[in-house]
């Protein structure tokens, strides 16, 4: 059977043939169609099993959620795709592939093995993806690396120490090296203090490098916690705290494509929360919300890319075209709004409102409305600097056809949703018995959003106030630099002369012999 | 018995000393020599038997010396009188490429 | 400040090599407790069947060319290693050593001894496996002409007697020379180096044809060691 | 098993041969060179695949007399490790060595016959001598491109490891003493009745002797000063093949004579454990530190070389197998940089890392081999160097090892560092640079051959595996190995 994941790993393979541009292009739309079919036609309940060194793996495993996290992943997979054809270079493609590929791998890994290969896999992709964007990105890619090879090798000692515990690898619930499992996921998914990688990639990076990135990087992450972590109740705070930490960071930030940043790890509090309690309905909730947020956020991101590849910058300022030059790009950025703000009929409303109800504490519940208080109130910023503020600025060019293209495939799935939230239920055949269109709901699925327009007119000043770059602690910065002086005076004591090292060998011998001797 | 083992020991750790501590690359040089020559000397001691003669049988004797260490003696000798040879030209090149014999002034490679 | 630094770092060599004699003191203590003469069974089987086994007389000969005639393999191609490394180090240009001019009592003792160290050197090599000596120290005996003719006569007077290729060629020659005897136990079916083994016969044990392929051995090792060991003294005296 | 001893005189007879050649027929070089290693690779074939049940082949027919060499799969893993690695550097270097040609050739032979040497014999003084014969040939590898730097490298080499080499000789001495006897396997039933601090005091002298060719810190300085200024081919065999040789003979010293037992009891495994995690750490460190890249991949050597030590002294059927794959791996991947770099070298005479600016766009294919085999160093998958990292700490946390489990993490977090350091500038703009000599294909296949294994051995590591997982059956448990070789 063809997995949709190596069907972009072999469409990788297949870009190193010399090709023309024609055929790349119908190539890659095959690749990406193909794995979005073959993952529609996919039956929940098979599995594929492989014997690797002395495991029994299993790389292959379909239930309802891998398959619904599958099709969403192809969806933006085939409009990110499209979407950057003509921007990136050949090599780029190459490692988009690998990284689409290995995202989806990971959906429909059914063992840590698995998981972990190809969780690394992403790791190096995106890392050189990354590095090989542009010349200003070679630091941003760096530091992206690294951070993202900690999240990695803390998820491997956790492989370790739960195969030590158990002596299996599969995919079920976590027994030992809790924390470490916690710690690779938080990275991954921006969690506040292991966050400062999401905001300086999706910013430094090209616009459509954060397209990909954005569609994948902070889900999978989502994906693996609802399947190793699901149900930590404390965990649910944790998000709250992190998505509330988003709400203020984005509404200080300068840069468009930040302030999208700083909105994904608000959105991720929401998933955080709806797997942390742990029920049927919080997680599936969490992983609906993970369909509207891919594609909600990903046509944000294509919009602001094409405002970027229009006017060569992404300052409020420039958001400017969308409402005057821009016509499908801003019917798409205002759907994409009033979706990530919670309006009825419009798709976030939906999966908020499953996670709403899944919540039981008061004080989470609240915490929720705030978030989408949050939520609006930044992307009315948006809205008002896209729509209604004045500007002067001009397009340099038109948008290529094919990165419309893309943003307007996925508007199309968010109308679709919106009207019919019950599609995804049904598509996962998960009954979850909630009628989202009753007054209740309605209700309290309104009320954020009413209260941040109130909100934004009294304040307009404060929210669309330039803020200077807030001083904050960098931890990192102090670690490493303890590294390299380390280094350095180690370095040092190697300063050739042969007497020295003959010394070293010789006490090396004497502590040898009495480390021996007693 | 135990007083040649002795002797072997005191040259071996002078040997090793005079490697470490002494800064003239062709004392460091002598220095490898005297381990050498201790190592070949407790190789002797090794093999000898008291009033034991060489092993070279062209008569019929009571008691003969053990004849492996001599032949790994003769090994030792060969392989270290090589590597002198070897360190010795290693010597003479720094000494025309940096003027010096002193050990602390080889300070190219660093780091 | 520095000095004492420095008196430290003193005491820090002098106390590790003491305690590095202290340790092998220990060793020798221990080995000294054991009574371990009993364990000779190797030696003694040399000692007792080697004559019969190999037909060398000198056991020592008997060892090196016959029961472990691998590591003399090995150490030939030590000396090897060494005579390509010097040859490599060298200099291409001509260089003198410092030249001291001797009496003429000088040369003449040298010219008059020649002879003696190649009928002394040639005597130590074939009669290895009879008498005291073999390859090794007749190839000894053998490199002391050329490195007396350098000594007395200056590098040139003796590479142009001598030239430094034709030492090259005979050394390589006495390398491959003992790796093709070797192999002759291989093709008569035996294993690699073999001699007594090999029916190659110890012969009439105490004659010079005897005791197989020794004989042969020490030649190639003799002849290999000699042109080795004038290689590195010649390559040695010619830096400058 | 007449191919076993062909294994060790072949090099030796085409050194021999080619010193006649230097001196008389200059032109016969390169036939002479490449058939002699073609006839090799197939020789070290043949008697790899052949090593199952283990061979004994005695020299000389002595049987126990004389010296016996010995094809265990621990051995044949080693000779295919040789096969790897020897025709493509030996390709390499025919292009990218100009100068003293002739001599090159002869002393990486020389090399080669004595690694051979090391791997089969199962005599230790034999051990001994082509250990002596190795080092001596490395050394003179180092001194040969006879720069101020080089040489210095080559005394400081040459120093350090005689001063290994006389305790090796030392311990040596005394086990014959102790043993009446050199073979291995009578050594080691001699050596059960030995007491106790007797025996400790002679392991000691063996592992700090071996520790001095492997390279642990602190007994490490010479090996980056070795590195820095000598033929980068030589790197190649020198990080792949010299000190491994050396981890080899320490863990046949150990394992065969000492036995798994006492090595556990005399706390020898937990402390060479922790001598390895000290030694990647600071390893990993300095290479941090560094600005060339022949210094760069030495200390990276060190650090991977610690691995190693953990795999196999960890003392368990899992580490022992971790530990021998990685040699292999290791040798793959480290050969692999050092060809890359020699490729930069050779044209473009690019040694540090400023100098390495933006050749990713100039060179593609090797470009992107270099990521792969550094990111295969690191231990990342999909590539080799992942499935050997795996499998030694998994052997770690078995043997309760927990913290060099952890550790072994930690240091691929460190090395990458300075991995992508490198990567990075390989793609970072800058104005095109002049090309001085094209390198060409010969150049250039060698090194994509080694690159490509690193990706074939990570997605399909039961290639070797097969082979090395008959590994710890004669050495863990050494009373097999004994039998054999005493049953001739």
């Amino acid at each position: 059977m063809i997995t949709p994941g190596l069907l972009y790993l072999s469409g990788a393979l297949l870009l190193f043939l010399p090709i023309t541009n024609r055929i790349k292009y119908i190539m890659s739309f095959l690749i990406t169609a193909g794995a979005l079919i073959v993952t529609f036609y996919l039956i929940p309940g098979y599995s594929l099993e492989l014997d690797f060194l002395k495991y029994t793996l299993v790389p292959f495993k379909v239930d309802n959620i891998s398959k619904l996290t599958g099709l969403i992943f192809a969806v933006g997979g085939m409009a990110a795709v499209i979407y950057s054809i003509n921007l990136c270079s050949l090599s780029n493609l190459r490692l988009i592939f690998v990284f689409i590929g290995s995202a989806l791998t990971v959906v429909f890994a059914g063992d840590l093995f698995t998981l972990y290969v190809f969780w690394e896999l992403m790791t190096i992709s995106s890392s050189f993806i990354i590095i090989m964007a542009s010349d200003v990105t070679k630091k941003t890619g760096y530091f992206y690396f690294l951070v993202q090879l900690v999240g990695g090798l803390s998820l491997l000692w956790g492989i370790f120490l739960q195969y030590s515990a158990t002596g299996n690898l599969s995919l079920h619930a976590i027994e030992a090296g809790l924390p470490f499992f916690m710690i690779a996921i938080a990275i991954k998914l921006a969690f506040v203090g292991f966050h400062t990688w999401l905001p300086l990639v999706y910013s430094k990076a090209p616009f459509y490098v954060a397209v990909v990135l954005s569609i994948y990087t902070t889900k999978v992450g989502v994906y693996v916690m609802f399947r190793l972590l699901s149900g930590i109740n404390i965990l649910a705070y944790a998000g709250l705290i992190s998505a509330l930490f988003g709400v203020v960071m984005a509404l200080r930030q300068k840069q468009v494509l930040r302030l999208l940043s700083y909105s994904i790890i608000i959105q991720v509090g929401y998933m955080i929360m709806g797997i942390s309690i742990g029920t049927e309905e919080g997680t599936t909730g969490a992983i609906f919300h993970l369909v509207n947020h891919i594609l909600y956020k990903t046509v944000l991101f294509m919009a602001v890319g094409v405002v970027i590849y229009t006017t060569g910058k992404d300052s409020f300022e420039n958001l400017g075209v969308m409402g005057r030059k821009l016509p499908l790009t801003s019917i798409a950025t205002l759907v994409a709004f009033l979706g990530i703000a919670g309006v009825p009929f419009f798709n976030g409303y939906m999966s908020k409102t499953i996670i709403k109800d899944a919540l039981h504490e008061p004080l989470l519940k609240w915490g929720l409305d705030l978030m989408s208080f949050g939520t609006s109130l930044i992307f009315l910023k948006f809205i008002y600097y896209a729509f209604f503020k004045k500007s002067t600025i001009n397009i340099d060019k038109k948008p290529a056809i094919s990165m419309q293209f893309g943003l307007g495939f996925l508007t199309v799935f968010m109308i679709v949703i919106g009207i019919n939230p019950f599609l995804l239920e049904n598509l996962t055949t998960i009954n979850l018995g909630i009628n989202y269109f009753d007054k209740k709901h309605l209700l309290s699925g309104i009320q954020p959003f009413l209260w941040s327009i109130a909100a934004f007119i009294l304040l307009k000043k404060y929210v669309v106030k330039n803020y200077q770059r807030l001083l904050y602690y960098d931890g990192y910065r102090k670690m490493a630099k303890l590294f390299v002086a380390t280094g350095y005076k180690l370095s040092n004591y190697h300063d050739g002369k042969l007497n020295r090292y003959l010394v070293w060998a010789t006490s090396t011998l004497i502590v040898l012999l009495l480390l021996l001797m007693f | 018995m135990v007083i040649p083992y002795v002797v072997v020991i005191i040259l071996f750790s002078l040997g090793i000393y005079t490697v470490i501590s002494k800064k003239n690359l062709i004392k460091m040089v002598i220095g490898f020599t005297i381990v050498e020559s201790s190592l070949i000397l407790l190789l002797i001691l090794i093999g000898y038997k008291p009033s034991g003669t060489a092993p070279i049988l062209d008569r019929q004797y009571e008691i003969v010396v053990d004849p492996i260490p001599q032949a790994l003696a003769l090994t030792t000798i060969i392989i270290g009188g090589s590597v002198t040879a070897v360190m010795l030209a290693l010597v003479i090149k720094i000494y025309k490429r940096y003027g010096t014999l002193n050990v602390d002034e080889l300070r190219k490679l660093r780091g | 400040m520095s000095k004492i630094n420095e008196r430290l770092k003193k005491l820090h060599t002098i106390a590790l090599v003491v305690a590095l004699a202290v340790f092998l003191l220990v060793v020798v203590y221990e080995i000294h407790n054991l009574d371990n003469n009993s364990k000779r069974y190797l030696s003694e089987h040399y000692i007792s069947e080697g004559v019969r086994e190999t037909g060398a007389i000198n056991l020592v000969t008997s060892v090196l060319y016959d029961y472990r005639a691998f590591d003399t393999l090995g150490e030939a191609t030590v000396i090897l290693t060494a005579a390509a490394i010097l040859s490599l180090l060298v200099p291409v240009s001509k260089a003198t050593m410092l030249g001291t001019k001797f009496s003429i009592i000088v040369y003449q003792t040298t010219k008059f001894s020649i002879p003696f160290l190649a009928v002394l050197g040639v005597h130590l090599i074939f009669f290895g496996h009879l008498s005291p000596g073999g390859g090794f120290v007749g190839g000894v005996v053998l490199s002391i002409i050329p490195i007396l003719l350098t000594i007395t006569y200056g590098v040139e007077f003796s590479e142009s007697k001598l030239k430094p290729a034709k030492k090259k060629l005979v050394e390589d020659i006495g390398a491959i020379g003992f790796i093709l005897l070797g192999l002759l136990g291989v093709v008569t079916g035996s294993n690699f180096l073999a001699n007594g083994q090999a029916n190659f016969g110890p012969g009439n044990t105490g004659e010079l044809i005897s005791a197989g392929l020794i004989p042969y051995l020490n030649v190639m090792i003799g002849i290999k060691v000699g042109a080795g060991l004038a290689i590195i003294f010649n390559s040695l005296i010619k830096e400058k | 098993m007449e191919a076993a001893v062909w294994v060790i005189i072949l090099p030796l007879l085409t050194a021999f041969f080619l010193g006649i050649s230097k001196l008389y027929f200059k032109k016969i070089l390169f036939p002479l060179v490449t058939g002699s290693a073609i006839i090799y690779l197939y020789l070290l074939i043949s008697v790899s695949t052949n090593s199952y049940p283990p061979k004994v082949y005695s020299v000389g027919g002595w049987g126990l007399l004389g010296i016996n060499l010995m094809v265990d799969p621990f051995a044949a893993m080693f000779l295919l490790i040789i096969a790897i690695l020897f025709l493509p550097v030996i390709l390499f270097s025919l292009k990218y060595i100009k100068i003293d040609k002739h001599d090159y050739f002869i002393l990486t032979y020389l090399m080669i016959g004595g690694i051979a040497g090391m791997v089969l014999t199962a005599d230790l003084f034999n051990l001994y001598v082509f250990l002596e014969v190795t080092s001596l040939s490395s050394c003179a590898l180092v001194a040969i491109k006879k720069t101020d730097k080089a040489i210095e490298g080559a005394f400081k080499y040459l120093i350090m490891s005689t001063l290994g080499s006389f305790f090796i000789l030392l311990a040596t001495i005394l086990t014959y003493h102790l043993a009446g006897t050199l073979n291995m396997a009578e050594i080691a039933l001699e050596f059960k009745e030995l007491p106790f601090k007797l025996k400790s005091i002679l392991m000691a002298l063996f592992v700090f002797g071996y520790a001095l060719k492997i390279g642990l810190i602190p007994l490490h300085a010479w090996l980056p000063d070795a590195y820095e200024d000598s033929p980068i081919p030589y790197n190649v065999l020198s990080s792949g093949l010299v000190m491994k040789a050396a981890v080899y003979a320490l863990i046949r010293v150990l394992y065969i004579i000492f036995g798994i037992d006492f090595l556990s009891e005399s706390g020898m495994l937990a402390i060479g454990v922790f001598w390895g995690v000290i030694t990647f750490i600071i390893a990993h460190l300095l290479a941090f530190q560094q600005t060339n890249l022949n210094r760069l991949l030495a200390y990276s050597s060190i650090a991977q070389i610690a691995y190693i030590t953990i795999g196999l002294f960890v003392g368990t059927d899992g580490g022992l197998i971790g530990g021998s794959f990685h040699i292999l791996n290791h040798a793959i991947m480290k050969g692999t940089l050092f060809l890359v770099i020699g490729i930069f070298y050779y044209s473009l005479s690019a040694i540090n890392i400023k100098d390495i600016k933006g050749l990713g766009y100039q060179f593609p294919i090797i470009s992107f081999t270099f990521v792969v085999a550094s990111l295969s160093i690191v231990g990342l998958p999909p590539f080799n160097g992942f499935i050997t990292k795996w499998l030694i700490i998994e052997a770690a946390l078995e043997a309760g090892f927990g913290y060099a489990a952890f550790f072994i993490l930690v240091g691929t977090f460190l090395s990458l560092t300075y991995y992508l350091k490198v990567i990075v500038t390989l793609y970072t703009k800058t104005e095109k640079k002049i090309v001085i000599k094209d390198p060409g294909l010969s150049l250039r296949l060698p090194t994509i051959f080694l690159g490509s294994l690193c990706i074939v051995f990570g997605i399909v590591p039961s290639l070797p595996l097969s082979l090395i997982n008959k590994i710890p059956q004669f050495l863990l448990d050494h009373s097999e190995y004994i039998r054999i070789l005493l049953g001739g």
